[in-house]
């Protein structure tokens, strides 16, 4: 139980002890919950520091523990995992200080860090795993650890939005078990291997792959809410705001859009499933996906669930960079999944505040929201331009590389996808800016809570400039060594073939 | 040391153990409560005993009275035994647990000496290896379970325990004339003997069909199920546990031991006609527990619909294809003792166990609830729980043996499983005050709960062990072409 | 050598005739009488069979195992008449009330 | 030539006693018949060379399962009188059926 | 009315003709066994006196195949458990007994219980043993009961409880005595084979006669303090 090996199991562990540990604390030892939960964060986060510096290095992480005859269970991480893991680990610590602020004093607060905690555990579980089955286990404690979150509130309209959630996430999970148990049977091994382990097989299991290969996309669609499998995201925006934020911008969605890459990549390799003809529907589901979302965004009213919607067509960008098969097109998608993230728990920081201290729910309300609270909708309005993909900020690189990939891949109809989506983004975007920016603010705000001479609470307020921060960053930052377009570079040179 | 752990007859021990604990528990019934958790524990290390000596000196026979096969009876330990006396033992322990703190004194005296007759027989029917003794073993079983499902004073309480009366003793009498019918053409009542001299002649083929008959009865699969839901639901909490957990997998053991041995007919068509049933069972018990207003109920169909998936296995005849079921078997009895277990707190608790007002559990009843969720993880067949280690090694038999629509009965009733148990822990959550005054549940029954909920998703992670410990003796026989 | 197979027949018929009666008779009494009778059906099966050639002494085995089968009738049907009565005490009638039947 | 006619009448009459016993409407009638099929049955184990079983058989058969199910008709009868004089819709009486 | 009493009866009829399909084929079936050669009666006989008794039946009941036996003891001994854990049973009308059941009884109990007795000893080279004797003893008892005889209350608690659980308490306290000695589980060595068995016969004929004369009460016997 060498270092090596250890690394992988600790990062997972980190999260799911203190989760276990903060159930049975009591509701009224704060103290003790919060160190619990700083504590863990940070760790996870030295621990994913560690392990990004050792595999930039070469190092190799991996644990195999015996689960099946023949089968293990394998945690081992590759680059493309860690791209995963650092997104989760960092914005976990972010949602963690802003969920500490939003839940001042509502009530089971320690189910909810418990259940929490344990949603990380299976997030970054699910990004470590070196196999298909090990991924389909934390796919399913995504589900199982997720729905406690989504009925927190514990009203009928929870539980009913919680069932919707089940039928969607079961089912799909149901597909995905079949399908692998499928792949197993015909190809012997789950192993994610670099240009996938699929190539070998001869012609007569083709049309099987293919159906297996439809089977896990609506799997894996189901959670990446790809359409028609979406309606569960927009339902479930009816938890709370940090539950909202972290899981259905970052956590649930993306591993939906990380299965899918991880089974073009490593279970059918990009080269045989464009040779299988699959790559082509995937891309026109993926776009059809981007421009639905956009359209429906148009016409919510209320701001979560626009936002909501919003996500729906953004994940699909990760899909359709896997899809169009080609090296930059893959950066594009893949390094969209870090910028994406970032950019969205922005906005949704932002929302969560508005409801929380001005008791705002719907866009309608947000006249002149700019001059009573600057920091916010600066932040706001930087997470906005970014989904935009106006130049100087994450979105517009994920974008450009998007664009220049499918140019160099021959799909020249993806840039009228792309701009036609960057169009729509703007029009559900602006008119929520312009309305903050320059209308004048009403007599009074619905349920106002002043906070003293500062606009909110500072743990609502500084994840938020930070992820905001950080979107400015990335930006601009975008070929240092370290900068996540670096790190996808990297990840694309192993699965193309040389 | 291990020499003399290997020595003793660990068979003999785990017949005998039982049997004295009952009689003792009958004899001295003010300290009954107290026997009954000592002798609960002897047996399970008498067990632990077993297992050690399986390992050491793989499968065992003992011949009784030191007579030998066709005269005397035989005892016979191996992998699938163990299995099932490691499942005895483990929801036994539970139940013993759970029983001390369940019963009023007055019918803790009448528990006792029954519940450790009804594990002497269940021990004694996983070790014989001779047909009229399984006869034995089985009514001595069915009479046992009748009378604790009547230790629930109830109209419909007494009604189920006279209703499964008829249904075990008709049951018991087909299996009798099948018995008498391989006797009378063998010439011998032990199983391996009888394995050498099979031939199918007609008297054969009838004492398969009644053999297998009787036992369906018993085992409640899909069309001869009428009996299982009163009977489970009416029952006292840890005697319904005991029945969906044990009693009704000691006649399905005795199904797969006679037809792996006996009647190796794996795969003509009887075994897809069994297939057939066992689909149906999913599918029929899904839907009939997603209609239930009771959660006693939505449990007992739960285990129609689990049993079915155990008959799967029938028609595919691999290796896997039988661990898997076992495996099944296995993470159903310590799930669905768990279940029963935490719908008895419930019931203690509100007073009722209507599913639509259980809603006021989640922050009053947390331990009860989170063991309910466990279980339930593992009913559904997903990970990391044994449920889902037996449905994946299905769902890979099925899908080796190119009969892939037993892969989608086992998904649809996964489906099933999850609507019918969500449709429970979505109330769980919702937050409403309290009308009425509650009962206390003292903590060892909502711990008994846990703690068997808990066993059963680490069943998912000792699969390889377990599967080896099975396959001691090559019960399943070798990998035979599916 | 015929007389033999005639008790066999005659086992046979008796498990046959019992169960209809069974499945015939609501009367939970019937039922058990029913129960009995077929009990006896299979114990005729088995001795009848056991004295299968004539020259040599019958079979012992099947014996001991009728004579095991008639105690455990008793056994059987004695809890199945106490359960009967009160059955019949609890609901106030004297067959089985199908609460649940499906 | 006269064991053969012995055992069919004895067949026959066994046959034609658990007929009457399961389908006679009376009760009682239909447990008398039962003890006396159990009497005859146990001369049907005499000529199958089974002494043991045949005093078993009338010992237990017949007597004792005769007195047991004689004592719970007797109860039952007992029970419905209880059940009429409280005046619950108990069965006319247990003779039917 | 008559619509369901016509498919009662179109019912009935389809039962009737798949029972008959039933007995045929059974019929067909028994018929087809050859009965030549098979058969453990040879077996029995070659090991007939190393079992201890010299009756086959008793031997195969109480030795070859003794285990059915400590079994089937269980099986009694669950019924009395389930019947006396179902509670009080409206207790048998013990109207005085008639003068002639009065005499009779005097008369009859003690000739049954010599009968008995000697069914017992019999059981070792003839028809006859534990089971017999036992129930020719619960037909005592069931006799007596009917003139009106109750146990003692004083009797009924620990020693009854001990008298029933005697028969296979015994059984298997011998059974495992073997073992202690040497011997496998209910392995008898012949020297001192007959005489275990007869003590496992009589104390298996007492507990019977009690267990089913107690199961003919129905209800367990008025009970002084629990003891």
């Amino acid at each position: 139980m060498n270092w090596e090996t250890a690394l992988p199991l600790l990062i997972v562990l980190s999260s799911l002890i203190p989760g276990l540990i903060i159930f049975f604390l009591a509701e009224k030892q704060v103290v003790a919950r919060i160190t619990l939960n700083m504590a863990a964060a940070l760790i996870k986060l030295a621990l994913v520091g560690v392990m990004l510096w050792g595999v930039f290095h070469g190092h190799h992480y991996e644990i195999r523990l015996p689960f099946l005859p023949g089968l293990d269970l394998v945690l081992r991480a590759d680059p493309l995992s860690m791209l995963f893991v650092t997104l989760s680990a960092s914005l976990w610590l972010a949602t963690t200080v802003y969920a500490i602020g939003y839940l001042e004093d509502s009530p089971n607060r320690s189910r909810f860090f418990g259940f929490f905690s344990l949603c990380v555990t299976a997030t970054v579980g699910l990004a470590l795993a070196g196999n298909l089955l090990t991924f389909v286990l934390f796919y399913e404690l995504l589900t199982l650890t997720t729905y406690p979150l989504v009925v927190h509130r514990g009203t009928e309209v929870a539980r009913l939005a919680g069932r919707k959630y089940l039928i969607y996430t079961v089912g799909g999970g149901a597909l995905l078990l079949l399908a692998t148990v499928w792949l197993y049977t015909l190809a012997g091994t789950l192993e994610f291997t670099a240009r996938g382990f699929l190539s070998g097989l001869d012609a007569v299991h083709y049309p099987a792959l293919i159906i297996i290969f439809v089977l896990l996309i609506a799997g894996l669609g189901v959670k990446a809410a790809l359409i028609p499998f979406h309606g569960w995201l927009p339902q479930a925006m009816v938890a709370p705001a940090p539950v909202s934020a972290l899981l259905h911008a970052v956590a649930v969605v993306k591993a939906g859009a990380f299965g899918i890459v991880r089974v073009v990549y490593d279970v059918f390799g990009i080269e045989f499933a464009a040779s299988l003809g699959v790559t082509l529907p995937l891309a026109i589901l993926a776009s059809a996906t981007i421009i639905y979302g956009s359209l429906r965004a148009l016409f919510q009213d209320d701001l979560k669930r626009r936002l909501a919607f919003s996500t729906v067509s953004q994940v699909s960008y990760i899909v359709l960079g896997v899809a169009v098969a080609g090296p930059i097109a893959t950066i594009g998608g893949l390094v969209h999944l870090v910028h994406q993230g970032v950019q969205k728990i922005t906005l949704f920081f932002c929302a969560g505040i508005l409801a929380e201290t001005l008791g705002i729910h719907k866009i309608s309300e947000m006249n002149g929201v700019g001059r009573r609270m600057p920091w916010t909708m600066a932040a706001f309005t930087i997470g906005a331009f970014g989904m935009i993909g106006a130049p100087p900020l994450a979105g517009f690189i994920s974008k450009w590389y998007l664009g220049l990939g499918a140019l160099d891949a021959g799909q020249n109809w993806v840039i009228f996808i792309l701009a036609a989506s960057s169009l729509l983004n703007a029009a559900y975007f602006l008119p929520i800016l312009y309305r903050a920016w320059f209308k004048a603010p009403p007599a009074s705000w619905p349920d106002e809570r002043s906070f003293g001479k500062r606009e909110t609470a500072w743990a609502l307020l500084a994840p938020a400039v930070i992820t905001a921060a950080l979107t400015l960053g990335l930006g601009l930052l975008a070929s240092m060594p370290y900068s996540p377009l670096e790190w996808v570079r990297f990840i694309t040179e192993q699965e193309y073939a040389p | 040391m291990t020499g003399d752990i290997v020595g003793i007859p660990w068979i003999v021990v785990l017949i005998v153990l039982p049997l004295t604990g009952g009689m003792a528990c009958f004899l001295f019934p003010t300290i009954s409560k107290s026997l009954g958790l000592i002798f609960a524990l002897a047996i399970f290390t008498a067990v632990v005993g077993l297992g050690w000596q399986l390992v050491e000196q793989g499968a065992q026979r003992y011949a009784i009275g030191g007579w030998g096969a066709s005269l005397g009876i035989d005892l016979y330990a191996d992998g699938l035994s163990l299995l099932m006396l490691v499942t005895a033992a483990l929801v036994g322990l539970g139940v013993s647990v759970y029983s001390g703190a369940y019963f009023s004194r007055e019918k803790a005296k009448h528990f006792w000496p029954l519940w450790l007759l009804l594990w002497a027989a269940l021990n004694a029917l996983f070790l014989s290896a001779d047909i009229f003794n399984l006869y034995v073993t089985l009514e001595l079983l069915g009479l046992a379970a009748v009378a604790l499902i009547a230790l629930a004073d109830g109209a419909d309480a007494l009604n189920s325990a006279m209703r499964y009366l008829l249904v075990s003793l008709l049951g018991s009498l087909f299996y009798l004339l099948g018995v008498a019918l391989l006797y009378h053409s063998f010439g011998s009542l032990d199983i391996a003997i009888l394995a050498q001299r099979m031939e199918p002649t007609p008297a054969v083929w009838s004492a398969v069909g009644l053999m297998s008959a009787g036992l369906l009865l018993k085992t409640a699969l899909f069309p001869m199920h009428f009996w299982l839901p009163a009977a489970h639901a009416c029952a006292p909490a840890p005697v319904s546990a005991l029945l969906s957990a044990l009693v009704v997998k000691a006649s399905f053991y005795i199904l797969l031991r006679l037809w792996l041995e006996v009647f190796a007919l794996t795969d003509t068509s009887l075994g897809q006609l069994l297939g057939l049933l066992g689909a149906t069972a999913v599918l029929w018990g899904g839907i009939q527990a997603l209609r239930q207003t009771r959660l006693k109920l939505l449990i007992a169909y739960s285990t129609v619909a689990q049993l079915g998936y155990l008959f799967l296995a029938f028609p595919l005849g691999t290796n896997i294809a039988w661990k898997g079921a076992c495996y099944m078997l296995l993470s159903h009895a310590i799930a669905k003792a768990a279940m029963f277990m935490a719908a008895g707190n419930i019931l203690r608790f509100c007073g009722h166990d209507r599913i639509a007002d259980l809603d006021r559990i989640a922050q009053r009843l947390p331990l009860t609830l989170t063991a309910f969720a466990l279980a339930g993880v593992s009913i559904m067949g997903l990970p990391p729980s044994g449920g889902f280690i037996g449905k994946w090694l299905l769902l890979e038999a099925s899908m080796s043996a190119g009969q892939w629509w037993w892969a989608v009965i086992l998904i649809l009733g996964g489906l099933l499983a999850a609507a019918y148990f969500f449709r429970v822990i979505g109330y769980a959550f919702t937050r409403a005050g309290l009308t009425h005054e509650v009962g206390v549940v003292p903590a060892r029954m909502e711990w008994a709960a846990l703690v068997l909920a808990l066993a059963a998703i680490l069943l998912g992670f000792i699969s390889p062990a377990a599967l080896e410990l099975m396959g001691i003796g090559t019960p399943f026989g070798g990998e035979r072409a599916g | 050598m015929s007389g033999v197979f005639l008790y066999a027949l005659l086992g046979v018929g008796l498990f046959v005739l019992g169960l209809y009666a069974l499945i015939i008779h609501a009367h939970l009494l019937r039922k058990i009488l029913a129960i009995n009778v077929m009990g006896t059906g299979v114990f005729l099966v088995l001795v009848a069979l056991a004295a299968g050639n004539p020259d040599a002494p019958p079979d012992p085995v099947p014996h001991a195992m009728v004579i095991t089968g008639i105690v455990v009738a008793v056994s059987a049907t004695a809890l199945a008449l106490i359960l009967m009565l009160k059955v019949s005490v609890a609901t106030g009638k004297n067959h089985l009330s199908d609460s649940t039947r499906d | 030539m006269l064991h053969w006619a012995f055992d069919s009448l004895l067949g026959l009459s066994l046959l034609w006693l658990a007929w009457r016993a399961l389908t006679s409407p009376d009760l009682f009638k239909a447990i008398v018949l039962f003890i006396s099929f159990g009497l005859l049955m146990s001369l049907a184990w005499v000529r199958l060379g089974a002494p043991d079983v045949a005093l078993a058989e009338a010992a237990i058969g017949a007597g004792l399962t005769g007195a047991l199910l004689l004592a719970a008709l007797a109860r039952l009868e007992s029970i419905g009188e209880a059940g009429r004089q409280k005046g619950s819709i108990g069965e006319t009486g247990a003779h039917d059926r | 009315m008559t619509d369901n009493r016509k498919t009662g009866k179109a019912l009935r009829l389809l039962l009737v003709s798949l029972l008959c399909a039933i007995a045929a084929w059974l019929g067909y079936a028994v018929l087809g066994l050859s009965l030549s050669h098979v058969g453990l009666g040879q077996l029995v006989g070659a090991n007939l006196e190393a079992s201890g008794v010299s009756h086959p039946v008793t031997a195969v009941l109480l030795n070859f195949r003794g285990y059915d036996t400590l079994l089937e003891m269980g099986v009694l001994l669950v019924a009395l458990l389930g019947v006396w854990s179902l509670g009080g049973m409206p207790d048998y009308d013990e109207s005085s007994p008639g003068p002639v059941l009065d005499i009779l009884s005097r008369l009859l109990i003690p000739m049954l219980m010599l009968v008995a007795g000697y069914l017992l000893w019999v059981g070792a080279h003839a028809p006859g043993g534990a089971f017999q004797a036992g129930s020719v003893l619960g037909a005592a008892g069931v006799l007596m009961m009917l003139a009106g005889w109750r146990l003692d209350s004083r009797f009924a608690g620990l020693l009854l409880r001990v008298v029933m659980v005697s028969g296979l308490g015994v059984f298997v306290m011998v059974s495992t005595a073997m073992l202690l000695i040497g011997n496998g589980f209910l392995e008898f060595s012949p020297p001192m084979a007959g005489e275990l068995i007869l003590l496992i016969e009589a104390v298996a004929t007492m507990s019977i006669g009690a267990t089913l004369a107690a199961l003919f009460l129905g209800s367990r016997p008025a009970v002084g303090p629990d003891k």
